[in-house]
């Protein structure tokens, strides 16, 4: 039979540059019935209410904050709503402070570039940070880990970079195809996707002893 | 550590949100120099001289403000938050006026300009209102709020006897631009002595 | 023939501290007659005409300001005028405002310590801010690089690290003896010289999978 709406979930919020941020949730079960869902937030624990200013941007069940909506000086409640003609839901609160729920977009550029230096054969893996992220200011510090496999290997094997931006690769299986991707991090927050995967053609090149 | 739990936010810290201030604050100034240097790409040495007009003639100006170490290291917390809100506050009109300004300004590289003048006055805002914050939550009896008229407003104008031909245009445009970079250095400057003193 | 002298040009203004300041300027020709050069100065908007206070402390062809002649976010008009018995020259005005022109001493105490971390081989470079730089009242922020590169090696590795005073590298080939060098920036002025070279041996570590 139909009910009131199942308790909607409100799954995680994210920024992809401390400027912006969205959230998505996860609706409850609709009771049988049409049910309208709406994103309310306070600011700082104050009691004055606002609503979702934009549902269509972070596309279905989601709400985007653009820049005027976006804080870094306060912390934010949010809840979700669920509503249908024989009542209505309300999700848990998440509470939110936008500098601690970044998670930038992939790095960009990613070249990976065959060389040697003293007769010692190495890749040269070299990457941009991701565009929409300001690190030239110091806005976003950014943390890099890079990972590496042989085209028909299984296991990727990871190499933490820090802030560097790029990463000297050394051992590698002359004459193999290697794949190679890049992914990162802010300070505070949430590893970004892997890069594209840049190929490269590691030479017949001769071992010298290290 | 993340401030907010499954339960709650903390407060963010005064220490944490002058971190952040002093973030946007730098972002100000390289992004008001970043204008100045597209505008002084592309002007005739000649018209550059002319350009050079005192910037005691801003209309902060007035603002007592300190003009070295010694005098910047004596002014309390408060004093100095209080000057850096009085400068951001001061910018509001002037910048909205560059944004329309930066639109039909006769440069060939007004669109660049135009960005960079929408992002420097809602930077500026944000700013103002992160300094806000921070002197509440230091002064929350609210006696810091300070009355504005310490700065003359700002008239339109730099008070000089402006033409409305295109060189005017660009004369007072780079004149207002040239006092709001000082101006965000300075605030860059108290903003980023705050910090420090606040860890 | 004896002629007044060439017109001098003032070449840089550089604040190490932005508390004193020092200009240079390069004399035109002296006409075959003995030449002296004046530096004078005005300050923003007043029609006030003042002379440099000291000729000596910055050197030859220099005026030095010590603290009490300098102050910040004024812009000081500063022109230097070359005489000599058949006449005078002056140079072109030079428009100084001491927030722009800061220039800070190299970095200190470069130490440089191989260690690892669960498993994983790095190098922490540390470093230590310019004496003169004020950083600790906050009057000063800077931002640091640092270049490394094996001894036989041709290309500097450039990092940029920041406010951090200290940076970590991995990556670094075991066995080779490495150069590092380390300078710095404040937020909105000029890089110093790069510091002094420091060495060091990266040892035969086991390179271990990630």
């Amino acid at each position: 039979g139909q009910t009131p709406p199942g308790r909607p979930v409100i799954t995680e919020c994210r920024s992809p540059e401390k400027e912006t941020f969205t959230c998505w949730w996860v609706p409850g079960s609709s009771g049988g019935l049409t049910t309208k869902y709406s994103l309310h937030y306070k600011i700082d624990g104050s009691q004055e209410n606002y609503e979702c200013p934009d549902y269509k941007t972070g596309g279905q069940n989601s709400c985007y904050f653009n820049k005027s909506y976006t804080s870094v000086w306060n912390t934010y409640t949010i809840t979700v709503i669920a509503t249908n003609n024989l009542g209505s839901n309300i999700s848990e609160p998440l509470y939110v402070d936008v500098a601690y729920i970044v998670q930038p977009h992939q790095p960009e550029n990613i070249t990976a570039e065959f060389t040697t230096l003293d007769q010692k054969p190495y890749l040269m893996v070299k990457w941009d940070p991701p565009k929409k992220a300001d690190t030239k200011s110091g806005w976003m510090t950014l943390q890099y880990e890079l990972r590496i496999k042989p085209e028909k290997g299984l296991i990727w094997e990871n190499h933490f970079a820090g802030n560097q931006k790029q990463f000297n690769i050394y051992s590698l299986i002359p004459g193999e195809v290697y794949l190679v991707e890049v992914h990162c991090k802010p300070d505070h927050g949430y590893w970004s996707e892997w890069s594209h995967t840049t190929y490269v053609q590691i030479p017949h090149y001769m071992r010298v002893r290290d | 550590q993340p401030l907010c739990g499954a339960g709650s936010c903390q407060p963010i810290l005064v220490t944490d949100l002058l971190d952040r201030a002093a973030k946007v604050s730098h972002r100000l100034h390289a992004l008001s120099t970043a204008a100045s240097n597209d505008l002084n790409n592309h002007f005739a040495p000649a018209l550059k001289l002319v350009m050079m007009r005192p910037l005691s003639l801003c209309h902060t100006s007035s603002l007592n403000t300190p003009e070295d170490k010694e005098q910047v290291l004596q002014l309390s917390q408060e004093d100095l938050l209080t000057m850096v809100a009085l400068l951001l506050k001061s910018w509001g009109t002037p910048l909205l006026y560059l944004v329309k300004e930066a639109q039909e300004l006769p440069h060939p590289a007004n669109d660049a300009l135009l960005w960079k003048m929408a992002e420097l006055s809602q930077q500026t805002e944000n700013l103002a209102r992160g300094i806000d914050k921070i002197l509440n939550k230091l002064d929350p009896t609210g006696f810091h709020s300070f009355s504005t008229d310490l700065i003359s407003p700002w008239s339109g104008g730099p008070g000089l006897e402006m033409g409305s031909d295109k060189k005017s245009h660009l004369l007072n445009f780079h004149f207002l631009l040239s006092c709001f970079r000082r101006d965000s250095n300075k605030i860059d400057s108290f903003v980023k002595l705050l910090r420090c003193r606040a860890t």
